[in-house]
């Protein structure tokens, strides 16, 4: 282990939230793991089913999300270069830019899944309840794993709400950024996510 | 010098690696948009895969992370994928 | 061990006698050699450790050794089990069908029993469903067990060796009743099978209304129609005689008429029947309308 | 051996004053050894409800048809005593008690890498075990599925199945901070000059634990919730009835549940190897055998889920699959127990309270670990698996191996943690009590499992009684024992006499400094040797 004579106990302290934040987000991977096994189960049993079904999902909306996301993904990790760089201002511009293309995506959210509740499919629907299986489950799935990972989003973008107040107050500096760094990791996953979430649902044609 | 653990990634690198990620993107749209059958699939997750090492590598700097951290990052996935192989032992030959 | 009740016994018995042998031969040389350890090298005896070295060479020895030994009895436990998925072409085929907690059997020609018969010495495949939850269907002196799932199928098979009766037992806990599903398997010689086999109904659809509630509320899981004794009294045969019940303590006779009935529906636990159990059989208050249980009772006046 | 230096006063862990008073000094507490304490009196409260629950059953069997409940009340209390043992007492157990109290001292640390974490994961164990007792006693009744939770009959029962398996994921959440703490203390945390393969083997066994924690818990968070989002809006997941697969569940299910068992047995290995070289006076055997041989139990133990489900509809290739990677997973298991063995030979052994235990765990995780091979083959899983043979088979691994583990480990030290010493001819005897106690209990359940009496069985046919009478007397002979081996421990945690810092002439680190440790544990420099166990 790299032993800094001066600073022994702050130089361990990051290197131990950084490994922290890490084993964390693994964790959430094995989470979304397990719904991506139950996804490839269902999916080998009903391929056309979970075909049709897809065909349901404006790839669109998909698409623009998926472009927001990957912005944002860029902008954040801009903003832990600024705050390196000691760039404060541009710093806090590149995490605003981040969470509102993370509102973009929930408003993007929001009216694709108002567009199904109008149509009478959600959870426990009379609509799902006369599905037969595959879309059932198909759709089961969808509403399953895409609220997941909008809740991620949510967490995410109040990680970095706070890390933007933190960079405002001073607490994050360029000597002392590992809050914000890890928030960005966060945020990372966050697309992760939806890098396989996007093509497995909206692009099984 | 308290805090030099991490590599700073230059601006450049990251516009660099956010449009690349774009191109992929539109890739995976237009290969699965002609029908190819169980091929498409391939396709696609082959190119979240190079989506996400990416995203990895770059965006969350693993790239210049010890290799341990690296080691394990690795290890979390393979270990995934054996779990769903593993399970589908189970459910291709039933 | 090792008798001859089904074809699977010597396969499974064998590979349980050579596991449990070299289980049982660790077990006492490991034992021994602690309790000599502990007796020789005590610290009264020898006030003073020898400190050894590791050596790769043993270490290698005692991987090698047991990985070849659990591979002999993977390969034992495999060759056992096999032939239990392997199913003859000429079997003949049953349905046996778990219902909480009652099984039921149906033969070719919609025939339909409640003990498994079978005949000596042909191989027979039970075809497993179940109508609502899990269960096991297993039958420990065959060395069979498999799970009944629903809407899966499902099967085991096994070419009886030996006449007699034998226990089936569902494994996979299914409910309040789990440890009450339980049935006979009866081995008999091909002649006496036929005949049998040829005495059993066809099963008709039986219409009546009161019939449907009962079988539509799981009530012919515990009770006959046709004066068997399962988990609860037969129906056939009740309504209107004397019954001998407890209640609350004292024994006394009441006779089976609508008012009876319909308290041991709604309050099962108020009078017991003498020589069953209480709280297995749960209130149906609120399952079952007024009009079911008048329905109920016109139906159970017709079994005589 | 350990005089206080000028500079730092040693007041120890259990007398130093923090900013609260009275119960909020523990509870707001983030001294890893009072979080250790805190799990403890925790663990053993369950533990003490669970096996009364145990023991409950235990009369009900005595004899045939009812004797002291009902059937579903007897369906709830296996659940229940499921639920309690696997998720609140052995899960946590090791690890979390012993775990937290010794492994930043073992590896020469102040602390865990984040306390008020470590802090955290206590709370929400509490919260998780409050909500699992809150199942017991809400309106619709105790959960009556069994701790595996099996669709469809939890999907469809009556009961609390929603607040049992929201507990279990609250539980799993603690379960997998306090393995994130641990790697990171592992990783960050050793002391200068200690390299991984100079830390003892309890820390070693731990991050291997840590890893299952972490990687594993995941997945049933996930597996719970699908099926409470099943239960609350009918989603089909698993529910045949509504297009779902069962054995889907039971996949998802044992892909934790089976590393899971690793996260019982992994810490008390580590406490066994902790323990042997103490009372032989040697260099532990094999080191580096056994430390590895954590990380392969480990890592293997993910991949054999399926010996759980052999009789379940599973294909055949699975089967043959399952059934040889389980039994390539008992090989380092096997390793660990020759190295113990040959530790002992040539050594100079002093009989203690703690070296008893060890031994005794020895021969039962012998019994339990070889009846795990008949499970893990095939044919003869068929004929004893969902039998009494199971239920024998964990009992004497978990309770026999993490059980027994644990009261090695308590007996062990109880010394350092409390700066008292209990008394050792008494802990003596009622060891080789609890030891008789326990084979009475549970030895009778092989044989009648082989004969075929299934398991979660309310009643039972008649011939099967002659065990079931053996086993209930011997659970009560296992109850005094172990009432009396607490009651023991307490009276030399309030009365006993002051023990020495080091009363084993242990060499690991722990023993270096006073009992109770100060709370920064360490006041002076420490030694790192090359081999912690170092005896000449
Ligand atoms: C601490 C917990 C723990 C541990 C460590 C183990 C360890 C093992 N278990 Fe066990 N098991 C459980 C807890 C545990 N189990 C529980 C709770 C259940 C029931 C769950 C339920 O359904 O409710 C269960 C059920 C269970 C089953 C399913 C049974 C069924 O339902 O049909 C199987 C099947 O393979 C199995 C196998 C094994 C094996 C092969 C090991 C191995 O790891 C054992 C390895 C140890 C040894 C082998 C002994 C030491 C070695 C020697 C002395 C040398 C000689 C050895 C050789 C030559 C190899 N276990
Ligand atoms: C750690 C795990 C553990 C422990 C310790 C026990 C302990 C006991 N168990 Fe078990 N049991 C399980 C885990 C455990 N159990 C599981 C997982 C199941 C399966 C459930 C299911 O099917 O879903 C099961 C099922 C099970 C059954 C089978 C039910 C059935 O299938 O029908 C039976 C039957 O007799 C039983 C009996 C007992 C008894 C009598 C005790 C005990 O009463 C033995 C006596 C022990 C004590 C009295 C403890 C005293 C200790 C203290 C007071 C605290 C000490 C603390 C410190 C020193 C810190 N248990
Ligand atoms: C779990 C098994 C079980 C189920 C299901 C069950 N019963 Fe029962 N029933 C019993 C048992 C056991 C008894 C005898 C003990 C008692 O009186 O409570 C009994 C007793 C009775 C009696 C009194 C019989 C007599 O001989 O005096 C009637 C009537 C009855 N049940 C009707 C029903 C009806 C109607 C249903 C379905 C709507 C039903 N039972 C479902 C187990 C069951
Ligand atoms: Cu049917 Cu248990
Ligand atoms: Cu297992």
């Amino acid at each position: 282990m790299s032993e800094t004579q001066h600073h022994p106990e702050v130089h361990r302290d990051d290197e131990a939230k950084k490994l922290g934040m890490w084993l964390f987000i693994f964790t959430e991977l094995l989470l979304f793991g397990g719904l991506f096994l139950v996804y490839s189960i269902f999916r080998a049993e009903y391929p056309t089913s979970f075909r049709e079904s897809s065909l349901e999902l404006s790839v669109t909306i998909g698409a623009i999300n998926t472009i927001a996301l990957l912005f944002s993904s860029m902008t954040v990790a801009m903003a832990l270069t600024a705050m390196q760089k000691g760039n404060k201002k541009l710093a806090m511009q590149l995490i605003g830019v981040t969470l509102l293309m993370a509102f973009v995506f929930l408003v993007n959210k929001y009216f694709e899944w108002g567009h199904k509740f109008e149509m009478g499919l959600y959870p426990g629907s009379e609509l799902m309840k006369h599905l037969d299986r595959g879309h059932l489950l198909y759709f089961s799935l969808y509403f399953f794993m895409t609220g997941l990972h909008a809740l991620h989003i949510i967490i995410g973008m109040v990680l970095l709400f706070i890390s933007l107040f933190k960079v405002k107050s001073g607490n994050v500096h360029s000597q002392n950024y590992s809050f914000l760094e890890n928030g960005a990791l966060y945020w990372h996953l966050v697309d992760l996510i939806w890098i396989f979430l996007f093509p497995l649902m909206y692009l099984i044609s | 010098m308290a805090n030099n653990t991490s590599h700073t990634t230059e601006y450049k690198v990251l516009g660099r690696i956010l449009v690349l990620l774009m191109f992929m993107t539109f890739l995976t749209i237009s290969v699965t948009s002609f029908n190819l059958g169980a091929f498409s699939v391939t396709v696609a997750l082959l190119i979240a895969c190079f989506k996400a090492f990416m995203v990895l590598s770059y965006f969350m700097h693993l790239k210049y992370e010890s290799l341990l951290l690296r080691i394990l990052v690795g290890m979390v996935f393979v270990l995934f994928a054996v779990i769903v192989l593993i399970t589908f032992i189970d459910y291709a030959y039933r | 061990m090792f008798s001859n009740a089904s074809n699977f016994v010597h396969g499974v018995d064998n590979a349980f006698l050579i596991i449990l042998g070299i289980s049982f031969f660790f077990l006492i040389t490991l034992t021994g050699a602690m309790i000599y350890f502990v007796v020789r090298y005590n610290r009264k005896r020898n006030p003073h450790a020898t400190q050894i070295k590791d050596s790769t060479w043993l270490e290698v020895t005692w991987t090698t050794i047991p990985l070849l030994l659990v591979l002999l009895m993977f390969y034992v436990g495999w060759a056992g089990f096999l032939p239990m998925r392997q199913v003859p072409k000429n079997a003949m085929h049953i349905k046996a069908i778990g219902k909480m907690w009652k099984y039921t059997f149906e033969y070719e020609g919609n025939k339909q029993s409640d003990t498994l018969v079978v005949p000596l010495n042909k191989a027979v495949k039970i075809d497993l469903f179940s109508m609502d939850v899990l269960h096991g269907f297993s039958i420990p002196a065959f060395r069979i067990k498999e799970d009944m799932v629903p809407y899966k199928k499902n099967y085991t098979w096994f070419i009886p060796g030996e006449k007699g009766d034998y226990d089936l037992f569902c494994t996979v806990y299914c409910g309040v009743s789990h440890s009450y599903m339980y049935g006979v398997v009866r081995v008999v010689d091909a002649d006496y099978f036929d005949k049998w086999l040829a005495k059993l109904p066809v099963k008709k659809a039986d219409t009546n209304r009161g019939f449907k509630t009962l079988e539509k509320n799981g009530c012919l899981a515990c009770h006959s129609i046709d004066g068997s004794k399962l988990v609860g009294p037969s129906f056939k045969g009740l309504y209107g005689s004397s019954v001998e019940v407890s209640t609350a303590g004292t024994t006394h006779k009441v006779t089976a008429d609508s008012t009876y009935i319909k308290s041991s529906i709604l309050e099962p636990d108020k009078d017991i029947v003498t020589g069953y159990p209480q709280g297995v059989m749960k209130s149906y208050k609120g399952l079952l309308t007024e009009k079911d249980i008048e329905l109920v009772n016109e139906y159970l006046k017709t079994l005589k | 051996m350990s005089k206080a230096t000028e500079k730092i006063e040693y007041v120890s862990y259990l007398d130093h004053q923090s900013k609260y008073k009275g119960i909020f000094a523990w509870i707001f507490a983030t001294d890893h050894k009072r979080i250790g304490l805190l799990y403890m009196y925790a663990i053993a409260a369950f533990f003490v409800i669970g096996a009364f629950l145990g023991l409950a059953m235990r009369i009900e069997l005595i004899a045939p048809g009812e004797t002291i409940m009902k059937p579903q009340t007897y369906n709830g209390i296996f659940t229940v005593h499921g639920i309690i043992m696997i998720f609140m007492v052995v899960i946590p157990g090791l690890s979390a008690v012993f775990g937290n109290f010794f492994l930043p001292i073992l590896i020469g640390a102040k602390d865990v890498a984040f306390p008020k974490l470590n802090r955290f994961s206590w709370w929400i164990f509490m919260v998780g075990s409050a909500m699992a007792v809150a199942s017991q006693l809400l309106k619709s009744g105790p959960p009556d599925t069994g701790w595996t939770f099996y669709a469809p009959y939890s999907t469809t029962t009556g009961t609390n199945v929603i607040m049992a398996t929201t507990a279990a994921f609250v539980l799993g959440f603690s379960s997998i901070l306090t393995g994130l703490n641990f790697i990171v203390t592992i990783h960050q945390m050793r002391a200068p000059g200690m390299k991984f393969f100079n830390m003892p083997l309890f820390p070693w066994a731990i991050y291997a634990t840590a890893w299952i924690q972490l990687l594993a818990t995941p997945i049933i968070g996930i597996t719970l919730v699908m099926l409470i989002a099943e239960r609350l809006f009918g989603i089909g997941f698993f529910d045949p009835a509504l297009g779902g697969d069962p054995l889907l569940y039971q996949h998802l299910f044992w892909i934790y549940s089976h590393p899971a068992v690793y996260v019982m047995i992994l810490p008390a290995m580590g406490v066994i190897s902790e323990i042997i070289p103490t009372f032989c006076q040697r260099k532990i055997y094999g080191y580096k055998a056994i430390a590895l041989s954590s990380l392969a139990i480990a890592g293997v133990g993910f991949l054999v889920w399926g010996h759980h489900m052999y009789t379940s509809g599973m294909s055949e290739n699975a089967r043959w699959f399952f059934s040889l990677l389980t039994f390539i997973v008992a090989v380092p298991s096997a390793i660990k127990v020759f190295n113990w063995l040959a530790t002992m030979y040539k050594g100079s052994i002093d009989m203690q309270p703690p070296f008893l235990y060890a031994l005794e765990f020895i021969f039962l995780f012998i019994i339990g670990g070889t009846t795990g091979l008949i499970l893990g083959s095939v044919a003869t899983d068929v004929q004893v698996h969902d039998t009494s043979f199971v239920v024998a088979h964990f009992h004497y691994i978990i309770f026999g191996g993490m059980g027994f583990a644990f009261f090695a480990a308590i007996h062990y030290w109880l010394p350092k943690m409390y700066g008292r010493m209990y008394n050792l001819k008494r802990a003596k005897i009622l060891s080789v009590v609890i030891f008789v106690g326990f084979n009475l209990l549970y030895f009778p359940q092989f044989i009648i499992g082989i004969q075929g009496m299934p398991r979660r069985y309310y009643d039972y046919l008649p011939q099967f009684q002659w065990a079931q009478v053996i086993s209930t007397i011997g659970g009560f002979i296992l109850v005094a024992g172990l009432l009396a081996m607490i009651s023991n421990l307490i009276m030399g945690v309030r009365k006993g006499e002051i023990a020495p810092a080091n009363p084993w002439q242990g060499s690991t680190l722990e023993w270096q400094i006073p009992s109770p440790p100060s709370l920064e544990n360490f006041d002076e420099e420490i030694e790192i040797k090359e081999n912690p166990y170092d005896y000449k």
